[in-house]
């Protein structure tokens, strides 16, 4: 690795947070010099008597430079990231003893899955900071918006349980603020409710994972730890049940976060009451910390409950694609309908976790990148209609097209998107997705495909009762089109939409190794997952970071050869193998072709 | 053979430049720079087609891989070019229609405010046409497949202001997506059981009957969405909404044929599965005779053409499903000629009449539309397969082989074409001889207040250069076309040009005895004859005839209510329940409840905090009491 | 003849109960306090019954223990009351409940 | 009530009962009273290792010494000197148990010193830490609050530093006797802090309150001595235990009827449920920054009384207690919780929250084992901080007479204060449990704890009431950040219409008097109000209140009454407590002065959320409270 030297990882992480810290040091002038109870802590739209859009002023100067110096980072860090030799584990390892009484490090990495996370996270942050016209106390909401930024980075990139919950939990603050602070009508009630759900949610995480690790503990010399890799080794040695109930907690405070379908009413009134730039980043990035934990957390560390339990989660998401397509379609309200859509997508992430095919993870991984994009374009795009408008009921538009046609335009382009016109983004996901999944469970993605037609019903319908029709509302005549500065926020995640969907094979080719390294581990652990084997990749790991249980050079198992640092070494919290640790020379070939 | 690359190519740069630089660019010019475009496209396959002449028949395959588009493991999709005889001959009339329409367009869209994003779309469909005929996997013509129809999309709803045109443009898309879960669907079990989309890879296996059957139909499920067969064929009729070269390219000549292209292409698929190749003949002919009858009574002159396109479609499969691949496609190139020139034939009637599109307020324009006319009677004769026009020979070829299937398909064939002569005739009775109606309602708008009809003067007037001049080429091709696969002389040019794909193996020759073909020919012939006999006679003097217009064919047997009624209304009242009663009601309530239940308990609770001493201490003395009874059943055990 | 210490013990929870019982059924603040003491002194009762038994002189000298700390108690207790009632003419323990819900 | 006399006395007397006592010989032999006295008289000679109460003896000392200050100096000459000396008592204690952390005998494993009456052990050390902190803090918390309330005097830090004391000895007792000794000084002093403030109705029956059930509880906690007493022949701890550990018990029913009666007691003092029912009185009655020291120190040394006890005493016996230690904690947790989300009063929901935090502590408690104890007392170490912190700004809020005890208090209060509303929120956010925070590592550590004895059960019904108690930890929050701006009733917003009539109700966080973008007809009344409130002062008549903020309060219910669970506790309910309601919203209304933040209260509330976060994001704290158990 190139950077050695430069903890990058721990830079990304932590300069959001000095941002954060910074703004809410900056005087509060630019605040407390307009009329007070109007501007300060507004709701965010376009009142009677407008509250006054705030210049960018010295906090948002801070938060422009540090989303920015932030994202020239993850350039930087995903131009580094190797792709020879497949590298297929962790990269950057970076662990430091945080709390040693629990055996807690300070433990991050990044591998394929989460390269492209936090990439995504990084690109739309700065977008939801300053695309919407932001209104009111940019000093705290630029804090905030750091404070999440760094702590949605903490949670992509740590190897640490302890860690990963803390940066988990955290997110809800600075997201309770945001909608509290600058949603709609019914902001505190959205705020309350997201908390409140998505902390009991968590509640069973903590008990999980805490289960874990004392479980763990004792097969590991009696050292209590919550490293990763660690813990990913030995689970495989506990009971099956435990592994089961473990995998259950995971899975449930996941099922919120995501928001599975039972478990998705807190999600409609957030996202509908959350200013524009908390919807992109709720519905963008903090779905995707769910998902992503339900994967990291869930079938790399528990395979065998993920196992189990995955006929479980793949009626869910058949279930929550079509229950979920359904309901959007009644949706009265664009913005509604949009966070009913997002139910949608991300069951299809789900759906492909748990097909354990390489192809459903990878299109899972992918769909967590897309939605990102897509809805956060989407949110952003409704917000500025909402700003011109000032209503997104349906009944209250039509016709748009006719004073804004680049806006119309623009839209089309994210709702073609969302729909999975090939040639965008969303059609590579998503068909990943349902392939993987026929080819393991073959009916589920039968009913699940049944979202490609729903899809365009939905949206399509969305579409033309905002920008097609007659215009029959006289204040639809002369709506201000989008501006050039709103598109040229809007283009970063536009050429995304299409760079991924005409050229995804920069994406898939870092993503795969690392999700043949993992469903390899699935099928070493759990044969019950009956992981296809249609992988015949080549992957290298990083020393000390092969995680399968049995001897090295089991049945064609990859494992590392160099095998000093090979299994315990990362476990106990001392000071460790540094930033950048060697890749292992050693490669595996996993399985035959089909 | 690089000039391969730039048939995609061409159209694709044109549609990028349109799409930033339209508004720029403006009127004459983005329609000009389109239509070099496709006429630039046109020219490399011709260019590419010369070259292939030149190979042995069993060579005349070129790949050319762009790159590699999806590879995770195992799947390994390249956006890569098959060209073949089966593609190049779709690209063909696919880039030549188009040009010619693209060329017509400059005129028909004068004027409009959106006309560069018209010519975008224009060549946003060629390329998505081409794509999908070109790409050497099936998945990578699904990706042309989705173009063309978020182009159709776009093209149907393009005056968004009109509801109906909005609807219609959702409807069809909606309904091509029914089709498409067939085909991803389809894709699923390619990639299962053979690990690849590629053409190459897929159309050389060996299958089992039951899965070549799944597989077979699920691929003609999108073919049926995509060229709208039964029972997918409502949204056809309403994409009429779209402007009349839209009409003409996407929903007459091109775009609908695709499923017929892609039935084509899967032929050494479908061969496994009789059952496959029997609903597919079954389904054509159904659809064939059902749009006929619907056509013999629709009042909107473009609605007629639509209908006449569903019922041509279903020829075309019949063809195929009748094992005789060439005259399906025979047909469907015949077809885009002669359809393409109806469409904009009757375009220019409408661009006449300022936008009038009902049958029933036109009457004698022959007099007035000295170039239009004739090429529409071109039109008419080959769609009615009056010898020796196009429709004749192709149909003819299509009839044999269904005969060969099952005589039942043929006769149904038959009766089709005798109602296609029919409402042919009636079409071209209304529209160019008897009265001129439109006389009146050109004064009535115009008192309406629509100067615009008002200023030109009520008479109608011949279309400019830029429509007439395709009309012409498009006219001599409906004449002359027949002759690139007559049935002899050796002039089976089409049948010889795709003989490498469909060799004895996967469409086995069948012969049908001359004498049996020469009376097929006659009775068609005379079937046709007598439809049009029948509609002269029966059209030639009144406007209106309440009895051979019953109600239910004018609303096309009540299917387009009936499924609303049926299935949507259903559909629609589940959705409702769903949203508002079980998810507002009962997830979120249940959630609401539980909170609530918080909430109300501690309200209860409250009142056990009397603030009286003596309740406290019965609160203490009463957890002490409990905690002995308990401790003292724990001793005495 | 000595009375068996179980008599003692039974004495002395059936005063703790008393005890207890007054404080749940008085209103009166002062007679609350004094079955309080009642309490405390059949505890007292319990010590030195069990003391006897066990021949432990140290049961009996909680007892002192005990003493003081009602001693204590009983100052603090009536500064309280006083100082609550001083500006109040009744002095029953239910017109204290201004704090509740 | 001198601590020197009581602790000396105390192991002279404990070691004639412990000495008289090597486990067994009393029963059936005849060994007369008369020896027994006499070993008593020679035991006068034991020494007595004054290192083992040196926290004890300087808390007990200093108190004299303040009184006897306070005699000799001229009335109201110096009344600042008071807190400071106080403080430096504190200090001196805390030095002290510094020092005795670094030379706990026993190699670390603690002794038990003066004739088997004081454990002088990490765990009794850590204790004394904690309580010499709070002594620290509420004095310096009490200081402006006496002086506002014109209530400064000397008694005050005499009896924090006597409860302090007897905190302390509850947890270095090593006897029953010495416990209930430790329990009754703190508790003496502690009544006459609830009853301190003369003025206040409220004070006094908080005062009366809690000696009457305080009294009460002792009583039972006496008797459960002596029913112990009874079965096992001793009140050490040790000898208990190593009686239990030895011997079948003839009467076993004694024994668990004694530990019942303890456990009634104990939990009394730290209030759990269903022994809580005094917290809420005597919290909201008390004076504030009283209260945030009893909150931390009576239910510490509760606490530290009930580890001794059941960890120690009756740890053979944990079958019979854990069940019931089980059935309290559950209840605790979820009963402290509902009632917070139904309080409006800032002080009574922080009491029933700190019902629901004990429930925690319980949660470790009842692990009973050495990971259950440390995760234990680092929640109280860090609940001390949070709670002092939290009272010392709820003290800053009310200002004079505490006549703003309501949530709505707090409205707009990061407008009015902002550093004060961060502080504040922090500490709220600890007691929900937040990461980063020391009350998250705190219940990270109870829950690893209950999952270590396979408590999966317990520990997600833990969590589940964290996510409940966010609720109301939340509702302050949101309401401290609110801007008192009304929100639009239409689930969507308006239209941007000019005139802006549409829609505009108060809504939600309401039962606000609506100020800016509200039809003049609307606020018409509450402006009314505003001026009436201002003029009235602190505390409002009646009758010119009620009807406008109840109106406002009514129509913020009309919209939420639908589904506005989740937000249902911002508006204030009808009926329920008008009187209360109604000063808050013109109290709310008036609150354009901010907050007087005193320095010294600024102090105690910095220290608390520096402590607070320190100790979430590091790990000394943790490493500071294993360290007291693992040595245990």
């Amino acid at each position: 690795m190139k950077t050695t030297g430069l903890p990058i990882l721990n830079i990304i992480v932590f300069l959001p947070l000095a941002g954060a810290i910074i703004c809410l040091l900056l005087p509060s002038a630019s605040w407390s010099s307009t009329s007070l109870r109007r501007s300060s802590w507004s709701t965010g739209r376009p009142a009677p008597a407008p509250g006054p859009v705030s210049t960018l002023g010295p906090a948002g100067i801070v938060g422009l430079v540090v989303a920015l110096l932030e994202l020239a980072f993850v350039i930087f860090l995903v131009i580094d990231y190797p792709t020879s030799g497949h590298a297929a584990g962790f990269q950057f390892v970076s662990r430091h003893s945080w709390i040693g009484a629990f055996g807690i490090d300070w433990s991050l990495g990044v591998d394929g899955i989460s390269l492209f996370l936090v990439a995504m996270t990084a690109l739309l942050f700065p977008i939801a900071m300053f695309g919407p016209t932001l209104r009111g106390n940019s000093r705290a909401f630029m804090g905030w918006m750091l404070l999440l930024e760094a702590a949605c980075m903490g949670t992509f990139l740590s190897l640490d349980l302890f860690v990963f919950f803390v940066m988990f939990e955290i997110t809800l603050v600075p997201g309770y603020f945001l909608v509290a602070g600058w949603g709609g009508a019914r902001r505190n009630y959205a705020a309350m409710k997201f908390f409140i759900y998505t902390f009991a949610g968590s509640a069973f995480l903590f008990v999980a994972i805490i289960a874990l690790v004392v479980l763990a503990a004792p097969r590991n010399g009696g050292h209590q730890t919550f490293d990763l890799i660690t813990l990913a080794r030995i689970a495989g040695s506990l009971p099956h049940a435990d592994q089961v109930l473990i995998f259950c907690g995971f899975a449930v405070a996941f099922a919120v976060k995501i928001p599975l379908v039972p478990f998705h009413s807190w999600l409609p009134d957030t996202y509908t009451e959350a200013p524009t730039a908390g919807s992109m980043i709720l519905a963008g990035i903090l779905f995707k910390l769910g998902a992503y934990g339900l994967l990291r957390l869930g079938i790399y560390v528990v395979p065998v409950g993920a196992a189990d339990m995955a006929p479980v989660l793949l009626t869910l998401a058949a279930v929550g694609i079509v229950y979920g397509s359904l309901i959007t379609i009644m949706q009265k309200d664009l913005k509604r309908l949009v966070a009913y859509a997002s139910i949608v997508d991300v069951a299809f992430i789900v759906l492909g976790f748990f097909a354990f095919s390489s192809q459903g993870v990878t299109g899972g991984v992918l769909e967590m990148v897309n939605h990102g994009l897509t809805t956060g374009a989407i949110f952003f795009l409704v917000g500025i209609v909402w700003e011109r408008r000032g209503t997104l009921r349906f009944s209250d538009l039509g016709g748009l097209q006719k004073s804004m046609p680049i806006m119309a335009a623009v839209f089309l382009a994210v709702v073609m998107s969302a729909i999975g016109l090939p040639g965008l983004n969303g059609f590579v996901g998503e068909f990943l997705v349902l392939v993987g999944t026929f080819a393991t469970h073959r009916w589920w993605a039968v009913v699940a495909t049944v979202a490609v037609i729903t899809a365009a019903v939905y949206m399509l319908w969305a579409y033309q009762r905002v920008f097609h029709g007659p215009v029959l509302n006289p204040a639809n005549d002369a709506v201000a089109d989008i501006s050039w500065r709103e598109l040229a926020v809007v283009a970063p995640l536009l050429v995304g939409i299409v760079f991924l969907g005409v050229y995804p094979r920069p994406f898939l080719e870092r993503v795969t190794p690392s999700v043949n390294y993992l469903l390899d581990r699935v099928e070493q652990a759990a044969p019950n997952a009956h992981v296809p084997k249609t992988h015949n990749v080549t992957y290298s790991l990083p020393a000390n970071q092969d995680v399968r249980g049995g001897p090295p050079g089991a049945a064609g198992a990859a494992s590392a050869s160099g095998s000093g640092g090979a299994g315990s070494g990362g476990s106990s919290g001392s000071v460790p193998s540094a930033a950048g640790s060697t890749p292992g020379s050693a490669t595996a070939s996993a399985g035959g072709s089909k | 053979m690089n000039a391969a690359y730039l048939i995609p190519a061409l159209p694709l740069i044109g549609a990028i430049v349109l799409l930033f630089g339209g508004r720029r660019l403006r009127e004459p010019l983005s329609g000009w720079l389109a239509t070099i475009m496709a006429v630039g496209s046109f020219v490399a396959t011709v260019i590419v087609w010369v070259s292939l002449l030149g190979k042995q028949a069993s060579a005349r395959s070129i790949d050319k891989n762009i790159f590699t588009w999806v590879p995770v493991n195992s799947l390994h999709v390249n956006a890569g070019l098959q060209l073949d005889p089966l593609s190049i001959l779709w690209c063909l009339f696919v880039t030549g229609v188009g040009s010619l329409i693209t060329l017509y367009s400059i005129g028909y869209m004068h004027g409009d405010p959106s006309f560069s994003r018209f010519f975008f779309l224009l060549n946003a469909f060629v390329f998505s046409m081409i794509v999908l005929v070109l790409a050497d996997n099936y998945l990578f013509s699904f990706f042309g497949w989705e173009g063309v129809g978020f182009c159709s999309y776009g093209l149907i709803g393009f005056w968004f202001d009109r509801d109906t045109a909005a609807v219609a443009a959702k409807k069809a898309f909606v309904t091509n997506r029914v089709g498409d879960y067939g085909f991803m669907i389809a894709l699923f079990l390619l990639f299962q059981h053979f690990g690849s989309f590629n053409y190459r890879d897929v159309l050389h296996s060996h299958l089992s009957g039951s899965f070549a059957t799944g597989l077979a139909l699920m691929l003609f499920l999108g073919a049926v969405g995509k060229s709208a067969q039964i029972p997918l064929y409502m949204w056809l009729p309403d994409a009429m909404e779209g402007p009349t070269p839209v009409s003409a390219l996407i929903h007459a000549a091109t775009m609908v044929t695709a499923g017929v292209y892609l039935v084509a292409r899967s032929a050494p698929i479908i061969h496994f599965s009789s059952a496959a190749q029997w609903t597919i003949s079954i389904i054509g002919a159904a659809t064939a005779l059902l749009a006929a009858t619907i056509a013999c009574n629709q009042n909107d002159i473009k609605r007629v053409l639509a209908y006449s396109t569903v019922s041509q479609l279903g020829y075309m499969f019949l063809g195929e499903g009748s094992g005789d691949y060439g005259a399906g496609i025979y047909h469907t190139v015949m077809h885009a000629f002669f359809k393409a020139l109806l469409f904009l034939s009757a375009g220019a009637v409408i661009h006449a009449l300022h936008d009038e599109q009902n049958m029933k307020r036109m009457g004698n324009l022959r007099r007035y539309l000295p170039i239009t006319f004739p090429a529409f009677m071109i039109g008419f004769l080959a769609l009615a397969a009056i010898p020796p026009f196009d429709g004749f020979w192709s149909k003819d070829a299509i009839l044999a082989a269904a005969w060969h299937k099952s005589p039942a398909l043929w006769a149904v064939g038959v009766l089709t074409a005798f109602l296609t002569a029919y409402y042919m005739t009636r079409q071209v009775v209304l529209v160019f001889f008897g009265q001129s109606r439109w006389f009146d309602h050109a004064k009535e708008r115009g008192a309406a207040g629509d100067h615009h009809v008002y200023e030109a003067g009520g008479v109608p007037h011949e279309a400019p250069a830029t429509m007439t001049v395709p009309l012409v080429i498009l006219a001599a091709a409906s004449v002359l076309g027949w002759l690139l696969d007559a049935p002899f002389g050796g002039l089976d040019f089409i049948n010889k040009w795709l003989a490498p794909l469909f060799p004895p193996t996967v469409a086995p020759a069948f012969s049908v005895a001359t004498g049996t073909k020469w009376l097929i020919g006659l009775v068609s012939v005379a079937f046709a004859l007598a439809g049009l006999a029948s509609g002269v006679a029966a059209w030639r003097r009144a406007v209106d005839r309440p009895r051979l217009e019953p109600a239910v064919l004018e609303h096309a047997w009540y299917i387009d209510e009936g499924v609303s009624r049926t299935v949507a209304g259903p559909l629609t009242r589940m959705a409702n329940t769903f949203s508002f009663v079980i998810d507002g009601r009962l997830v979120d309530g249940l959630v609401r409840a539980v909170s609530g239940s918080f909430a109300a308990s501690g309200r209860q609770l409250r009142r056990v905090q009397t603030g009286y001493v003596r309740n406290y201490a019965l609160g203490i003395s009463a957890g002490a009491v409990i905690i002995l009874f308990y401790v003292s059943l724990r001793a005495g055990s | 003849m000595s009375v068996p210490s179980a008599w003692y013990l039974v004495l002395a929870a059936v005063l703790f109960g008393l005890g207890a019982t007054g404080l749940l059924i008085r209103r009166n603040v002062l007679v609350m306090f004094m079955c309080i003491e009642l309490m405390l002194n059949a505890v007292n009762l319990t010590f030195v019954t069990f003391s006897r038994d066990l021949n432990d002189i140290g049961g009996q000298v909680n007892v002192f223990f005990v003493l003081v700390v009602a001693a204590a108690e009983v100052v603090v207790g009536l500064a309280i009351i006083v100082a609550m009632f001083r500006r109040r003419a009744a002095a029953t323990a239910d017109d204290i409940h201004i704090l509740k819900g | 009530m001198s601590g020197v006399v009581l602790a000396t006395v105390s192991g002279l007397v404990a070691q004639t009962s412990g000495g008289s006592n090597p486990s067994g010989c009393a029963i059936g032999k005849a060994g007369d009273s008369v020896s027994g006295l006499c070993r008593a008289a020679n035991s006068l000679h034991i020494s007595v290792a004054y290192s083992a109460i040196l926290p004890v003896l300087i808390l007990s000392i200093g108190g004299l010494v303040l009184l006897a200050v306070s005699a000799v100096l001229p009335k109201r000459i110096y009344p600042g000197l008071y807190p400071v000396l106080s403080t430096v008592v504190g200090g001196v204690s805390l030095v002290a148990s510094v020092w005795q952390w670094y030379n706990v005998p026993g190699h670390g494993q603690g002794m038990v010193e003066i004739g088997g009456q004081i454990f002088f052990d990490h765990f009794a050390v850590l204790f004394a830490i904690l309580v010499s902190v709070a002594v620290i803090l509420s004095s310096i918390a009490s200081d402006s609050y006496l002086r506002r309330e014109g209530l400064d005097g000397v008694e005050a830090y005499v009896l924090i530093l006597m409860s302090g004391t007897g905190a302390v000895l509850m947890a270095e007792s090593a006897s029953l006797i010495s416990l209930f000794l430790g329990l009754e000084i703190m508790s003496i002093a502690l009544y006459v802090m609830a009853a301190y403030h003369r003025r206040r109705a409220e004070s006094g029956e908080a005062g009366l309150k809690y000696f009457l059930l305080g009294s009460f509880s002792s009583a039972i906690f006496l008797y459960g001595i002596a029913l112990v007493y009874g079965a096992t022949g001793s009140t050490e701890l040790v000898l208990i235990a190593n009686h239990l550990a030895t011997n079948v018990l003839s009467n076993g029913g004694v024994l668990l009827a004694g530990m019942a009666l303890l456990i009634v007691g104990l939990g009394f003092k730290v209030a759990a449920v269903p022994f809580h029912l005094w917290t809420p009185d005597v919290y909201q009655g008390s004076p504030t920054p009283f209260t945030g020291y009893m909150a931390a120190v009576a239910k510490a040394a509760g606490f530290a009384g009930l580890l001794r006890v059941l960890d120690q005493g009756l740890l053979t016996q944990q079958t019979d207690w854990r069940p019931v230690i089980w059935v309290i904690t559950v209840l605790t947790l979820v009963i402290g919780s509902v009632l917070a989300i139904a309080s409006r009063d800032l002080k009574r929901m922080l009491a029933y929250s700190s019902v629901s935090q004990a429930g925690y502590v319980l949660v470790g408690v009842q692990a009973a084992t050495g990971t259950g104890k440390s995760a234990a007392l680092f929640y109280l170490f860090t609940y001390t901080f949070i709670v002092i912190g939290s009272f010392a700004v709820v003290d800053a809020i009310q200002g004079q007479g505490e006549s703003r005890s309501t949530i709505w208090a707090v409205r707009g209060l990061s407008r009015r204060q902002p550093l004060l509303a961060a502080a504040m929120l922090v500490l709220l956010l600890a007691q929900a449990g937040v990461p980063f925070t020391s009350g998250f590592l705190g219940k990270f550590y109870v829950i690893q704890a209950a999952v270590g004895q396979g408590q999966y059960y317990l520990a997600v019904i833990a969590m589940l009431t964290a996510a409940v108690a966010a609720f109301f930890y939340l509702r302050v929050a949101l309401l401290m950040y609110s801007s008192g701006v009304p929100a639009v009733a239409a689930t969507t917003p308006p239209a941007p219409e000019p005139s802006g009539s549409t829609g505009d109700l108060p809504y939600g966080d309401a039962g606000e008097p609506t100020d800016v973008g509200v039809p003049a007809e609307r606020v018409g009344a509450a402006s009314a109000m505003t001026t009436t409130g201002l003029a009235a002062g602190a505390v409002p008549s009646e009758g010119g209140l009620a009807t406008p903020a109840r109106a406002g309060g009514a129509s913020a219910l009309d919209v939420e009454a639908e589904e506005d669970v989740f937000a249902a506790g911002l508006a204030p309910v009808p009926g329920l407590d008008p009187e209360t309601a109604d000063r808050a919203s013109a109290l709310d209304a008036a609150a354009g002065d901010p907050p007087y933040v005193s320095s010294t209260n600024a102090m105690v509330i910095f220290i608390s959320v520096a402590f607070t976060i320190a100790a979430g994001v590091s790990s000394f704290a943790v490493d500071f409270a294993k360290a007291a158990t693992t040595l245990f």
